[in-house]
């Protein structure tokens, strides 16, 4: 596979961000790695059904659902991720015997089905790469990443009350070369994928993020899934100064969201970074120190 | 430990006897707490770095008790009970992968092996694990797609692999990848022809004359799952202490390599990063669990063998 | 010394012909033209003139009248709380038993009185005595009695473990502050 | 259908069990017996019964005969679910379902597969008239049963009943006996029938009779006869049922001994 | 899960008063529409629709796989409308309501038993491989009439969607990677756009394209679907008041205008888009 030639190996591709699309929904993001595009939606806290419903704290209800297809047992994985990340970081105690019900949705997520020809008679069959990538495996995690990122930020859009922010990007190794924020087909012809999540906030992680979620398949050294690690935390601090920027603009005088799409270099460090909490709205509340 | 010293302020006033059943029940958290303080499992198992072998659960495997399937695996850990079967199935390849046979993981949780279970179709968490599994088999490429080839862009074999949970005690990944390594290292595959004239497959039953093809394996996943509790880590969960753990962390070692195939962890950092204050502090825990994967996986490795 | 282990249908006692009956048919048994059996796997014993076969002790029990349970209470209305069992006459007990502590069986005097709010929270751990099998959906319970009460709770603002201070009253070691609570005492 | 699907990896378009190209493997019956295994006529497959393999159940119980091979839980007494009206005897839930692999062909079948649903009931009325539901008001007992290997669903079931009873009995469901279960086919090939036969013998029979008893009261629960077969053959093979069902109630009550030990 | 609010007395009195004086709340008039917005994707075959706030997006891929047997030279037009709670908490995830039944049959109808797509030329080889084309309609956003919005995002999608070219040589099948051949468009005979008049009271007024809190009001609905060549495709008046003929026809009049014009920006919309697209395809 070719190197890269958009962008450099350790860039993202242009972010973009808007909230508060929906108007049925009590909050809604749509959050972007490039062509890759996810629309998450809140609702509630809301009236929740008997039989599900929680004494002491929200019960929360997850809906991924794919952009092609039907969803099915892998979207339950994407559930339970996003379930066990989510949960330790939203205040569910403050709305007891209530719903937060979040819905998922991609929209747009490039195919990469007729990219290369193929053909059905047997002399053009080709051999099968000498290196073993993850063709078979559907290219998932950008998507992943960026769902994660488009549920914090639609729980920051309905005013939900979180501990901190909560920001994922996907890094892959491609030709024993690390790349932040994989295409679709690097994805695929990638040795092994990595989905990093870090929290931000005051005990969650602070101003550097604290990782709190990895999801790594394909064949990699302890000190690749290291270096992999420290590129996305970096790069999980460029995501969040660009969430910032964006909902600061959001909630500022303009009002209208910004039609983001930034570069931001990867060497961007941490020392422009404040506490993220004290963004948005007072309700991002914070534990007690 | 505000709530354990509840307990045993609530002792005397409560029943007259509490029994440790009953302590459970009531009290989990501090039930388990106790135990860690003193520095043993539940389950008697001790904690600690330095405790060895001693800190996983009992694993033992059984090949080919299934003589319906053309491999089996009944594995045990600890309490947890499964059985992977495989059955085989030709269908034609993928149009975009004309090299390459199919493998379809499943995991089935049934009602009989725990109470946590209803019938009917999967459950969630079932689904899960039929992810995961299918994760992990397919990305360490422990059997080569290719290598289920009849006849390129014509007829493959569809390797099933089911799952079937008969106690369920924690620990269900890594003895279901357990079982599934060890029903492929078992499996033979029939001598089939594709006929072109009638486009369908003829395969030779497997007999003492024909034993069909056994197929070579890449490095095998062997997975290793930690649960952390009050910044304890427990290598091999029990359910009961997985249901009371903050954080989970499943890795995936190559049997030969050195490499990783799969390493997962969600919910609440693994270690506080503030615990040693030192940038990377985790990252040392991380390694010392990988290391501890590596020479449980040595273990697994020899009782599959 | 271990009992004999006996199993269902096992015949344990057939009078002798035309002789009285020197045992009675107890728990874990049954009768059936004279002779009686046991209906349970479990240990045999002839105790006063009653024949009776215990099963092991991890049994799942069921409530019946007079059992003794513990309970989470999970709601609470102006008529009722409403538990979600944890043990049953000390054994541990599927977590899907449900029970009602109505308010006229809050406690034995000025019943008119009661006040559920002031008695029960939710997330406290009761225990209470089942004084029926109730409606399809729940068991009654009763706490009228000194040693049935709040065992456990804790504050709804600080979190913290309250400490009992009288009958009808618990307190916040952290705040000093007092709660309504039908406490139970020692058995 | 679809809904069902949603919830497993699927097959792939197309695919298709093995074809083999001769079938005709099968093994000739040992010259001093009429069965293919070597059994007398009237010997049944040794049993291994082991109690407590599921941890969370009340009572569990493995059995494996031959090669059946099956693995049954029981779950309760617990409440009835909400909905449910109020009844004084407790309900015997029954749930038998087949692994994938058990059949030798990939067996799935999302939704109810009708054989399970068949076997689920027969064992449920060859149970229900051993139980004394009447001392568990208002709650239910859920039994599951999981066919890891099946040698025809004779077999299958007899085996059932024999483990299902024991792991009542084990999670002290009260009872009036152990239900234990045998059964008998004719075959063309022998004169006597032959107990307790396995899926190549039940393949060439012209009737079956299969039975489940209370062998400590010598009563029986249930008996079912289909195919063609004179009564006084009957009388003579269900004798000899019985006979094997006093063995194989001697299994279960050492099972039952054993682990209380 | 949260039912629908029914409307306050005071919202309702308003909207029927102001109704009978021919005003709607939103400031449209009886026969209007919302403003369509069409947005296409970088993806042959993405299309977001927009009818006021009411929000729809398809996508629709292709794939090839093996034709019914008793149907060789057909290929497959699969539609997915499945309704997530994100279009409005009132719809459960993974059980379909009558309505989004009704809505799924209605769409249905429009896109396939109108033959809109000729199936017969996604054959590739007969009986042997054929392409499957799948129609995934996301319901983003439920403020009124989402089938008009879905059925005008649907075949905007169809008519922007291509195929990649295929060679075929005996039964060798070659299919050509979008960046060799130009991809081939799918082949549509027409172009069905529903449209959905509400009815309220005894009066049978009538108002096209019903808003969120005007469906929930309305005593029932009349759906049509027509193309612009004027032929009706499906008429669906599903329950309701009862109807005298004339209104019918008169609904119908003014289907028969208004999809001309959504038709025509239809084809604008993809003329636009093909002209910035064809850059992309080399």
């Amino acid at each position: 596979m070719a190197p890269r030639t958009d962008r450099s190996p350790t860039a993202l591709r242009p972010l973009a961000l808007s909230q508060s699309l929906l108007a049925r929904a009590d909050g809604s993001t749509k959050f972007s790695f490039g062509n890759v595009s996810v629309m998450a939606s809140i609702t509630g806290p809301t009236e929740v059904r008997i039989r599900e419903e929680l004494v002491d704290k929200a019960t929360l209800e997850i809906n991924v659902r794919p952009l092609r297809g039907l969803a099915g047992p892998s979207h339950k994985a994407a559930e339970t991720l996003l379930t066990s990340l989510l949960a330790p970081l939203i205040l569910l105690h403050l709305y007891p015997r209530s719903l937060l019900q979040l819905t998922l949705q991609t929209l747009s997520s490039s195919s990469t089905a007729f990219s290369t020809a193929f053909s059905t008679s047997p002399s053009s069959l080709t051999p099968s790469p000498s290196t073993v990538t993850l063709q078979s495996l559907p290219p998932s995690s950008a998507e992943s990443a960026a769902r994660i990122n488009a549920s914090m930020l639609a729980l920051v859009d309905a005013g939900v009350a979180c501990k901190g922010m909560l920001v994922a990007v996907a890094v892959a190794f491609v030709e024993g070369e690390l790349r932040l924020d994989p295409t679709q087909r690097e994805e695929e012809m990638a040795t092994s994928r990595h989905v990093f999540a870090f929290s931000f906030g005051v005990d969650v992680g602070g101003t550097e993020g604290e990782c709190v979620g990895v999801d790594s398949v394909g064949q990699f050294e302890v000190d690749e899934l290291f270096e992999a690690q420290s590129l996305a935390q970096t790069a999980t601090q460029a995501i969040l100064a660009f969430i910032r920027k964006s909902i600061e603009t959001r909630y500022g005088a303009t009002g209208a969201p910004p039609p983001a799409a930034v570069k931001p270099a990867p060497a961007m460090k941490e020392e422009k970074m404040e506490l993220p909490e004290e963004e948005s709205e007072g309700d991002e509340s914070m534990d007690d120190a | 430990m505000a709530q354990s010293t509840t307990a045993s302020t609530e002792a005397p006033a409560g029943t007259s006897a509490l029994t440790p059943a009953l302590f459970k029940r009531l009290h989990p958290r501090p039930y388990l707490d106790r135990f860690l303080q003193e520095g043993v499992r539940p389950d008697g198992r001790p904690l600690g770095a330095d405790a060895g072998e001693a800190v996983w659960r009992d694993a033992s495997v059984n090949i080919g008790s299934i003589s319906t399937a053309p491999s089996s695996a009944l594995i045990r850990l600890g309490n947890t009970t499964l059985v992977c079967g495989i059955t085989l199935e030709i269908a034609p390849p993928d149009i975009t992968t004309p090299n390459q046979g199919f493998i379809v993981p499943n995991v089935d949780l049934p009602a009989l092996c725990s109470p946590l279970f209803r019938p009917g179709p999967p459950s969630d968490e079932a689904q899960v694990l039929s992810t995961r599994l299918r994760d992990i088999l397919i990305a360490s490429n422990v059997l080569p797609l290719a290598s289920l080839i009849i006849e390129p862009a014509k007829a493959a074999f569809v390797v099933y692999l089911d799952v079937v949970c008969l106690n369920f005690d924690g620990g269900i990944l890594d003895a279901a990848v357990l079982a599934c390594v060890g029903a492929l290292k078992n499996l033979r595959l029939p001598k089939a022809t594709w006929d072109p004239d009638t486009g369908a497959t003829l395969c030779e039953p497997i007999s003492e004359k024909a034993q069909g093809e056994s197929i070579p394996l890449n490095p095998l996943p062997l997975s290793v799952t930690f649960g952390i509790f009050n910044g304890h880590l427990l290598p091999d969960p029990t359910l009961f202490e997985s249901t009371l753990c903050t954080s989970h962390i499943t890795i995936v070692v190559s049997s030969t390599t050195s490499k990783l195939l799969h390493v997962y962890q969600a919910g609440a950092p693994l270690f506080s990063a503030g615990a040693d204050g030192v940038e990377g502090g985790g990252r040392e825990q991380l390694k010392a669990c990988i290391a501890l994967a590596r020479s449980r996986a040595k273990g697994l490795l020899e009782i599959l063998a | 010394m271990a009992a004999q282990v006996v199993i269902p249908g096992q015949p344990l006692y057939t009078p002798p012909t035309g002789s009285v009956a020197s045992f009675r048919a107890g728990t874990g048994t049954y009768a059936r033209g004279g002779t009686i059996y046991a209906s349970l796997r479990g240990s045999c014993s002839r105790e006063g003139g009653i024949i009776s076969v215990l099963g092991k002790d991890d049994q799942q029990s069921i409530p019946e009248p007079n059992s003794t349970v513990i309970g989470t209470i999970t709601r609470i209305t102006r008529q009722a709380a409403t538990l979600s069992l944890l043990t049953v006459d000390g054994k541990p007990c599927r977590p899907d038993f449900v029970g009602v502590i109505r308010a006229q069986d809050v406690r034995q005097t000025a019943k008119d009185s009661v006040k559920i709010w002031s008695c029960f929270r939710p997330g406290d751990v009761v225990r209470a005595k089942v004084i029926s099998l109730g409606d399809s959906r729940s068991y009654f319970l009763s706490t009228a009695q000194n040693s049935l009460g709040v065992l456990f709770a804790v504050s709804g603002t600080t979190g913290a473990t309250l400490e009992a201070v009288s009958w009808e009253e618990m307190r916040d070691p952290s705040s000093g502050e007092l709660e309504g609570r039908k406490v139970a005492g020692p058995e | 259908m679809q809904q069902a699907d949603r919830r497993r990896f699927g097959a792939p378009e197309g695919a298709v069990p093995l074809r083999f190209a001769s079938t005709s493997s099968s093994a000739k019956p040992s010259s001093s017996s009429s069965r293919l295994d070597g059994r007398a006529p009237e010997q049944v497959r040794p049993i291994f019964l082991q109690t407590g393999l599921v941890g969370e159940a009340s009572g569990s119980a493995y059995i494996e005969t031959g090669r059946t091979k099956l693995i049954c839980a029981v779950y309760g007494p617990k409440p009835t679910p909400p909905s449910a009206p109020f009844n004084a005897k407790a309900r015997l839930n029954v749930e038998v379902k087949f692994a994938p692999f058990s059949s030798g062909v990939r067996r799935f079948t999302p939704g109810k597969d009708t054989e399970s649903a068949s076997l689920s009931a027969t064992l449920q009325q060859s149970l229900l008239p051993s139980l004394i539901l009447e001392a568990l008001p208002k709650s239910q007992i859920d039994l599951f049963l999981t066919i890891l290997e099946s040698d025809g669903s004779d077999a299958d079931i007899s085996a059932g009943v024999t483990a299902a009873s024991v792991a009542l009995a084990e999670a002290g469901v009260q009872m009036y006996g152990l239900v234990v279960g045998c059964c008998a086919a004719f075959v063309p090939s022998s004169p006597l029938p032959l107990l307790d036969p396995t899926r190549a013998e039940a393949k060439t029979a012209t009737a079956f009779a299969s039975l489940a008893c209370m062998p400590a009261l010598g009563t029986i629960t249930n008996v079912g006869v289909s195919g063609v077969v004179s009564v006084e053959q009957l009388d003579e093979t269900l004798q000899k049922v019985v006979q094997a069902c006093g063995q194989i109630h001697g299994v279960a009550k050492g099972a039952l001994e054993v682990e209380s030990a | 899960m949260p039912r629908e609010v029914d409307p306050s007395i005071n919202e309702s009195e308003f909207l029927h008063k102001a109704l009978q004086q021919g005003l709607r709340t939103d400031g449209r008039s009886v026969y209007d529409m919302r403003d369509v917005k069409l947005t296409f994707g970088d993806e042959l075959g993405w299309v977001e629709c927009r009818l006021g706030e009411t929000r729809v997006v398809v996508q629709v891929s292709g794939e090839i796989v093996k034709p019914l047997a008793d149907r060789p030279y057909e290929g497959f037009l699969v539609i997915s409308t499945e309704i997530s709670p994100m279009a409005s908490s009132a719809y459960e995830a993974g059980r379909a309501s009558d309505e989004e039944v009704l809505m799924a049959r209605l769409l249905e109808k429009a896109l396939r038993r109108s033959e809109a797509v000729d199936r017969e030329a996604l054959c590739i080889v007969a009986g042997q491989k054929v392409w499957s084309i799948r129609v995934d309609v996301h319901f983003l956003d439920d403020e009124g009439n989402m089938l008009d919005c879905a059925s005008i995002a649907a075949i905007t999608a169809l008519r922007h969607f291509r195929r990649p070219d295929v060679t075929v040589i005996g039964e060798d099948v070659t299919i050509h990677s979008m960046a060799e051949h130009v991809p081939v468009p799918l082949a549509i005979h027409h172009t069905p756009i529903c449209l959905t008049f509400a009815f309220f009271g005894d009066d049978s007024l009538a108002v096209l394209d019903p808003s969120h809190l005007e469906s929930l009001l309305a005593s029932g609905t009349l759906t049509l679907t027509l193309n612009s060549q004027q032929e009706i495709c499906v008429l669906s008046k599903a329950g309701g008041v009862p109807l005298p003929a004339d209104d019918i026809m008169k609904v119908i009049q003014i289907g028969v205008q208004r999809v001309k014009e959504v038709d025509a920006l239809i084809k604008s919309s993809l003329e636009m888009e093909a002209k910035k697209t064809v850059v992309e395809v080399r």
